[in-house]
């Protein structure tokens, strides 16, 4: 073709135009922290694991899972979900069901007998773990995944601690339980059973173990006086509970029965009772309903199988087979204020579910260095006690007693222990500003409820022990997990890549993400605008 | 073939013969039969592989040729008068891009007020378009100027407009030879074009251009007509070898050889001039006549080499350079520049006024005798003229100057 | 089961321009590594120009359509200027620029051909902004679709001659600010009652296929490409393209302002086969017209504090009303 | 060089008339030039039109302003255009009309004339009668021929034949014989 001077033009010449040089702006790709991840009190990478999980890639979600929490299947039942609480989704219209897709991964890993496998090599390093509870497992999980040897010294029969002496089997099958338990047995971690520790220093010395964790919970009940007639019986929640789970004499509750407190162990208490064959189970509350500490879905939940709420009100006396109440009303200040007007609620037992203490008496009491305040064993931030041997989590130290936070304490004293065997420093990563709603463009999501787990059948749920929530199809668990807004990360999505007036984002292909060609990028920002989950930051050209 | 056939269909056959691919027809006297004539041929499958579209302006005309030959099929189209003006844009844009296109101009005056009848107006306000313009003096002329034309265009990569009178060749019955078709494609290749758009070997045509090497574009295309001026002789050589006729060239002298007074000319008015000049020469005049074809390339050293030697030129012309002269005289003069021959104008047969052979004589005449003006106008109605300028001496707002010559007419027409 | 689950399954970012989580074909074509880019990098137009965007979008789409059998003609204008100043352009395919007005004329000679060429598929588009279509190209366009000739005409329309420094044409809309329609005197900005509206224009010639399509809407956008690929005959789509220079407009909101006049209904976004109504994408979320012209400098004149021109953005709520109306815009779930 | 001028209406077949002789003249192996004096193209106007012919190439390009035959295809045109500029005495004229000079108010003025070389013809009737419709040119080619032999009748017979075809052509040339004959009558009947 003979191409007649400057009329005809060669295709793409204008690459050799570099309109980089207009930028005044440049956008660059970051991750920002997503709420869910930082509320999550075991740090899962939640929107990571969704991520994979989101195409299907469960083993690699459950893996995801597995850097940061040993125990997914009990988790996604037993966790009270404060990532959900933050996820941004619940702005846009419905939180991501986080907790069970974070189930239907453990379940499936169950049932395909996932395994982690151990690629640090052996540091010749032992730890002793004492309690076999969420803090425990977790600490001995990591431990043995950083290459250390781990011996768990569990008081109880069984391992678990207050996952399977605290929580009801409708709420976590103690299938599940002992399959989670079991794989982290199979890495290698050692039990010793029935063999509560009293002298740590002594087994330490005796074992050669370097260094210890303990998290041996907070199992005393906290008592009240409350003046009886002694015509009822009065339990303690908790024993109740491990009663049931032991399957000593089931306690003869009665057809009446009064649960005292707010908690979350008080509602398992009430919807233990009703399994129990209670025919009339009521809480007792002292404040409001909205202020009961435990979760609102697990109260509906109790409600929809009977139990009924007496809120605002107080226990002052046992008699005549009553429990004598005293109706309390809200001040100004929204504070319960004493009536005067009494209340009788026919019963046949009364259980008192006002919280745990930590045992005071217990094998930390007169370890050298290890301080105690307030029932409280005393921690630094990297879960060390006084003693530089001994580290402590979970219910034992000062914090909120959740079996995931237990979670997060056995990683994080695991990562220190770790240094400390090597003699490193572990500093923890800078957390990434949060992805905020404001920072998303939600107009890319569509509209896409949360999916309602198959809810059992209410009959069935009043007369056994039997799950109540089930499983989400793997169809639906897919569903869901694509509702995650992937907040403050990349999730390829091919906005940017699209949006470039200037064809100035490169795609790298699948996985690789996107880089911006800073030769042509003119900076107008569109791409940062049109990304959906926040993951390009503007930033000013230095002049 | 002899045929006694209009000259608009004779140019409708040659154009069919150059195997067109893409013809854009809209209608404008006096150029409308050569495109209804194509119609006519295409729709009989006489002319094939064609696209015959019809169009909704002479603008939309012009552009989709260019569409068509950037897109590497031979294209023509036609037009005349309002319609070339309408086009312009895309005149100078068919030129610019160096598209090859074939037009041809049914040359007729431009209004207001608005008038039909030939002149050259129209073709001569495009002289300037970068376009190669050739004057048909007859019929055949034109017919074989277009078989010449599509040659041209396609090696210079350049289009061209044959121009041939309005009516006067146009709509004439004439004996033409209408070459046979193993004739034509013997002279004429397949369009190869030297540009084109094709998904396979991608270009981008029609770039912006500024100051940094527009004037080296417009040089060239300078330079392209200057490459024409050689090949145009030479392709009219090779016609004449293949088809025995003298057609096309640059310019076609009559009796110039020992002529004192020579009279140039564009178009069919040559065939007049050449009666006169005959008769002339009974009367032992020593004059001739040169009749130019192609007046874009503008021969200039072919001309002075013609016309230095006689005493006195005269130019007849069919526009008028209002406020200036005549166009074509100007252009000669450039011809003969440094030289001291008179060059006189005659504009005649302005909007269709016959040119006649009796009034050319007198022309002549008078120029020998020098009894003329530099510039002067034939068979003008001086009393008519006279009248309408003391009218408005007497009153500004004397009306409409042509409503106001034809009640003169009328008037004189009754006394 | 108590409940039962009565929703689509929608993908995440079901909206965006990619989704890996679909397979390959059925992701947007902007989306492919491998997209023609048709518009390449180099260009000068402005920074968050909306159309050097439309035209990658759209063109993309027809090369992908056509196995890269495309030619197109552009209109002079800020398209023409800003991809191909001697000595670059930045179009990867053929690509002819003639004049202003003759686009769709051109288009029609580059199809001619190439039927006659026997290239048949080769597949010709027109492209021009809105004044090259609207005003002065329309003698051009109108031959064009009333003959049916085999090609697709784009109109970039974002409402002004923006090239020679934002004049109103004919499809600026009521009030905006132009040079030429200053704000001053009793009616400031463009007035109400003038303009014309292409896409009905294009339906009222009865071609084969019509369509508007809007930069905030990608994949409608490809759809409406790829659709009117695989048609014979003359095809309309005009894309609504935010200018953030002729608009004053935020360059990174390019997209946000062209989503916002879908959703306040003010630019509908349909379908028309043979003149007829077939499709149209219903409004998402709706919003008042004020969130849409609240961001462009060019009606700032009617939220003035404390002299807000209510009954002027009223006239135009009025406009979107009867779009939303006529193509009933609110009638179903989903949409754009 | 023989040149010849019509002078009719639009819609009469004028301009036909003026290329069909020119035709006649071709197959007869001469030049010839027909052109109309050119106009827009409206029925019932004053139209002209011109024929040149000769044994040499034609190069003249103006209007015939001194014919050497003049055909009025319309004599209603008689009292509006000057039909007879610029012809003498020796020219040929031929009407359209069953009427006599006499009822045409042209009696004195042909009195001037040759009376071999003034002709007229019935042609609007032997067309209606033959064609169907009022166009008289063929006609009158067929008195052309007879009273100036500047065309054999045959000729212009061939022309009618390339011009038409099928029955109009066959109608045409029952026309032009009829018209050759009635005119050859007459005018050996002296007029």
């Amino acid at each position: 073709m003979i191409k007649p001077f400057a009329i005809t033009l060669d295709t793409g010449s204008s690459l050799a135009n570099l309109t980089g040089s207009w930028r005044s702006k440049r956008p660059v790709f970051v991750d920002h922290m997503p709420p869910c991840n930082i509320a999550c009190p075991a740090g899962e990478n939640i929107q990571q694991w969704l991520y994979h999980a989101e195409e299907g890639n469960y083993h690699q979600a459950w893996q995801e899972i597995m850097k940061n929490n040993p125990l997914p299947a009990i988790m996604g039942r037993a966790c009270y979900h404060t990532c959900e609480g933050e996820c941004n989704r619940a702005k846009l219209d419905e939180t991501v069901g986080i907790h069970a897709v974070e189930r239907f991964l453990g379940d499936l890993a169950i049932d395909n007998n996932w395994r982690v496998k151990i690629t640090v090599p052996r540091s010749g390093k032992k730890v002793m773990v004492i309690g076999s509870g969420p803090g425990g497992l977790s600490a001995a999980y990591h431990l043995t995944l950083l290459g250390h040897a781990v011996t768990i010294f569990e008081a109880s029969p069984k391992a678990g601690g207050l996952m399977r002496y605290g929580i009801p089997r409708y709420r976590l099958p103690r299938k599940v339980l002992n399959a989670e338990i079991d794989r982290i047995e199979r890495m290698g971690v050692e039990f010793k059973l029935n063999t509560p520790v009293r002298d740590i220093v002594g087994v330490m010395e005796e074992d050669g173990f370097d260094v210890v964790f303990a998290a041996i919970g907070a199992q005393l009940p906290r008592k009240i006086d409350i003046p009886t007639d002694n015509s009822i019986q009065i339990y303690d929640a908790i024993s109740m509970l491990r009663k049931i789970e032991m399957e000593e004499e089931l306690p003869n509750i009665g057809e009446k029965v009064v649960i005292y407190g707010g908690g979350n162990v008080a509602v398992d208490a009430a919807r233990s009772a009703v399994r129990l064959g209670a025919k009339e189970v009521s809480i007792v509350y002292r404040r409001s309903q909205d202020k009961m500490p435990a979760h609102q879905f697990e109260i509906k939940e109790a409600v929809e199988e009977g139990v009924k709420l007496r809120c605002l009100r107080v226990v002052r006396k046992v008699e005549n087979s009553s429990v004598i109440v005293e109706q309390m009303v809200l001040t100004d200040t929204n504070k319960p204020f004493p009536t005067g007007e009494m209340e009788d609620i026919k019963a046949d037992t009364l259980i008192l579910a006002l919280g745990q203490l930590v045992d005071a008496d217990c094998c930390l009491s007169n370890v050298p260095g290890v301080g105690v305040l307030q029932g409280n064993v005393q921690v630094d931030a990297a879960m060390r006690t006084g003693n530089e041997k001994i580290f402590a989590g979970g219910d034992l130290v000062p914090c909120e007693r959740t079996i995931t936070v237990a979670v997060g304490h056995g990683k994080k004293a695991a990562k220190y222990i770790d240094a400390y065997l090597r003699q490193k420093e572990y500093t923890p990563k800078e957390k990434a500003p949060i992805a905020t709603y404001e920072k998303l463009n939600t107009w890319y999501f569509s509209d896409a409820p949360k999916t309602v787990q198959p809810i059992l059948n209410l009959i069935r749920r009043q007369s056994g022990f039997e799950e109540v929530l089930g499983n989400l199809e793997e169809g639906n668990a897919l569903f869901e997990a694509r509702r995650c807004l992937s907040c403050g990360n990349c999730f390829e999505c091919d906005n940017c890549y699209g949006a470039c007036p200037d064809n100035a984002i490169d795609k790298l292909g699948s996985g690789k993400r996107f880089a911006v060609n800073y030769d042509y990028c003119k900076g107008c920002g569109l791409c940062a605008t049109e990304c959906p989950c926040g993951a390009i930051d503007i930033v000013n050209e230095t002049i | 073939m002899l045929k006694q056939i209009e000259g608009s269909q004779a140019v409708a056959e040659t154009i069919g013969l150059c195997r067109p691919e893409v013809i854009c027809a809209y209608p404008i006297t006096p150029q409308t039969h050569i495109v209804e004539g194509l119609g006519t041929l295409v729709r009989k499958g006489i002319i094939t592989n064609c696209e015959y579209i019809n169009v909704e302006s002479e603008f939309a005309a012009l552009s989709v040729a260019i569409g068509a030959s950037a897109g590497g099929a031979r294209s023509y189209t036609a037009t005349a008068s309002q319609g070339l003006l309408f086009m312009a844009e895309a005149v100078y844009n068919a030129s610019g891009l160096g598209l090859p296109i074939v037009m041809t101009i049914g040359n007729r005056a431009i209004g207001a007020p608005i008038n039909i009848w030939n002149d050259h107006s129209d073709s001569m306000s495009m002289r300037d378009s970068g376009w190669i313009q050739l004057y048909a003096e007859t019929n055949q002329e034109a017919m074989d100027l277009h078989i010449q034309a599509f040659r041209i265009a396609e090696e210079v990569g350049c289009p061209v407009m044959v121009c041939m009178d309005g009516f006067i060749l146009t709509h004439a019955y004439e004996r033409v030879d209408v070459p046979r078709q193993e004739q034509v494609d013997a002279f004429l290749p397949p369009y190869e074009p030297m540009q084109v758009l094709d998904p396979s070997d991608p270009v981008s045509i029609g770039a912006m251009v500024g100051p940094e090497a527009f004037s080296e574009v417009r040089y060239l295309a300078h330079y392209k007509q200057m490459r024409a001026l050689e090949r145009i002789p030479e392709i009219s050589a090779e016609f004449k070898e293949r088809f025995g006729r003298d057609s096309g060239g640059l310019v076609h002298p009559y009796k110039t050889e020992d002529a004192e007074t020579i009279v140039v000319a564009l178009g069919s008015v040559n065939g007049t001039i050449k009666d006169v000049i005959d008769e002339m020469r009974l009367d032992g005049k020593k004059i001739g006549s040169l009749s130019i074809c192609s007046f874009r390339p503008f021969p200039l050293e072919r001309l002075r080499e013609i016309l230095s030697p006689a005493k006195q030129i005269i130019v007849i012309e069919k526009n008028i350079a209002v406020g200036m002269g005549g166009i074509l005289s100007a252009n000669i003069r450039m011809a003969l520049r440094g030289l001291v021959q008179p060059v006189t104008t005659c504009i005649a047969g302005l909007g269709g006024r016959p040119i006649t052979k009796k009034s050319l004589q007198e022309m002549f005449d008078k120029t020998m005798r020098q009894e003329v003006d530099d510039i002067n106008f034939l068979d003008l109605d001086w009393e008519i003229i006279r009248r309408e300028l003391d009218r408005e001496k007497a009153d500004r707002r004397s009306g409409p100057i042509a409503e106001n010559i034809l009640k003169d007419i009328g008037k004189r027409l009754e006394e | 089961m108590e409940q039962e689950q009565k929703v689509k399954f929608y993908q995440k970012g079901t909206y965006t321009v990619g989704n890996r989580l679909l397979n390959v074909k059925e992701r947007s074509v902007q989306a492919s590594m491998d997209r023609s880019n048709s518009l390449t990098c180099g260009h000068r137009a402005c920074q968050g120009c909306g159309e050097a965007l439309g035209a990658r979008y759209a063109i993309d789409a027809a090369m992908r359509a056509t196995r890269n059998q495309v030619i197109a003609v552009n209109a002079t204008g800020c398209l023409e200027v800003f991809t191909t100043p001697y000595p670059e352009t930045s179009w990867q395919m053929p690509w002819l620029h003639s004049l202003f007005g003759n686009a769709a004329a051109v288009a029609t000679g580059v199809a001619a051909a190439m039927r006659i060429k026997g290239r048949t598929e080769v597949r010709t588009i027109a492209q021009g902004g809105d004044g090259g279509t609207t005003d002065i190209g329309f003698g051009c366009l109108s031959g064009m679709f009333e003959r049916n000739d085999d090609v697709l005409y784009i109109c970039y329309d974002n409402e002004g001659y923006m090239n020679t420094g934002v004049q109103r044409s004919s499809a600026t809309p009521p009030t905006a600010r132009t040079a030429t329609t200053p704000i001053a005197g009793p009616e400031p900005g463009n007035v109400f009652g003038t303009g014309k509206n292409m896409p009905m224009l294009a339906m009222a010639h009865k071609i084969p296929y019509v369509a508007t399509a809007n930069v905030a809407a990608l994949h409608d956008l490809e759809k409406k490409v790829t659709k009117a690929m695989h048609i014979k005959g003359a095809r309309y789509i005009h894309i609504f393209v935010p200018c953030p220079l002729g608009w004053g407009s935020k360059p990174e909101e390019t997209i946000h302002v062209a989503r916002l006049a879908i959703k306040c209904g003010i630019f509908p976004l349909f379908e028309a086969e043979n003149g007829k109504v077939t499709s149209t994408v219903p409004i998402r979320e709706q919003i008042p017209v004020d969130d849409y012209l609240k961001i462009q400098k060019r009606f700032s004149h009617l939220f003035k504090k404390g002299h807000e021109e209510r009954d002027k953005i009223a006239a135009i709520q009025a406009m979107a009303d009867e779009n939303i109306e006529y193509f009933n815009l609110l009638n179903s779930e989903g949409g754009s | 060089m023989f040149q010849i001028r019509f002078h009719g209406r639009g819609g009469q077949g004028v301009v036909t008339a003026a290329e069909m002789l020119s035709v006649a003249a071709f197959l007869e192996g001469k030049y010839a030039q027909a052109f109309p004096s050119f106009g827009s193209e409206r029925m019932g106007a004053p139209v002209i039109s011109y024929c040149r012919i000769d044994n040499k190439e034609i190069r003249l390009r103006e209007p015939i302003g001194e014919p050497d035959a003049v055909i009025i295809q319309d004599p209603t045109l008689l009292n509006s255009v000057d039909v007879f500029s610029g012809i003498n005495e020796n020219c040929y004229l031929l009407f359209n009309s069953k009427q006599s000079y006499k009822e045409l108010g042209i009696e004195d003025f042909i009195s001037d004339f040759k009376s071999q070389r003034v002709g007229r013809v019935p042609a609007t009737e032997l067309a209606l009668e033959h064609v169907g419709r009022p166009v008289p040119n063929a006609a009158l080619l067929g008195g052309l021929a007879a009273i100036t032999g500047i065309i054999q009748v045959d000729s212009v017979v061939r022309a009618v034949r390339e011009k038409f075809s099928g029955k109009v052509a066959e109608a045409n040339v029952v026309v032009v014989n009829a018209a050759f004959e009635m005119t050859k009558k007459l005018l050996n009947s002296g007029g």
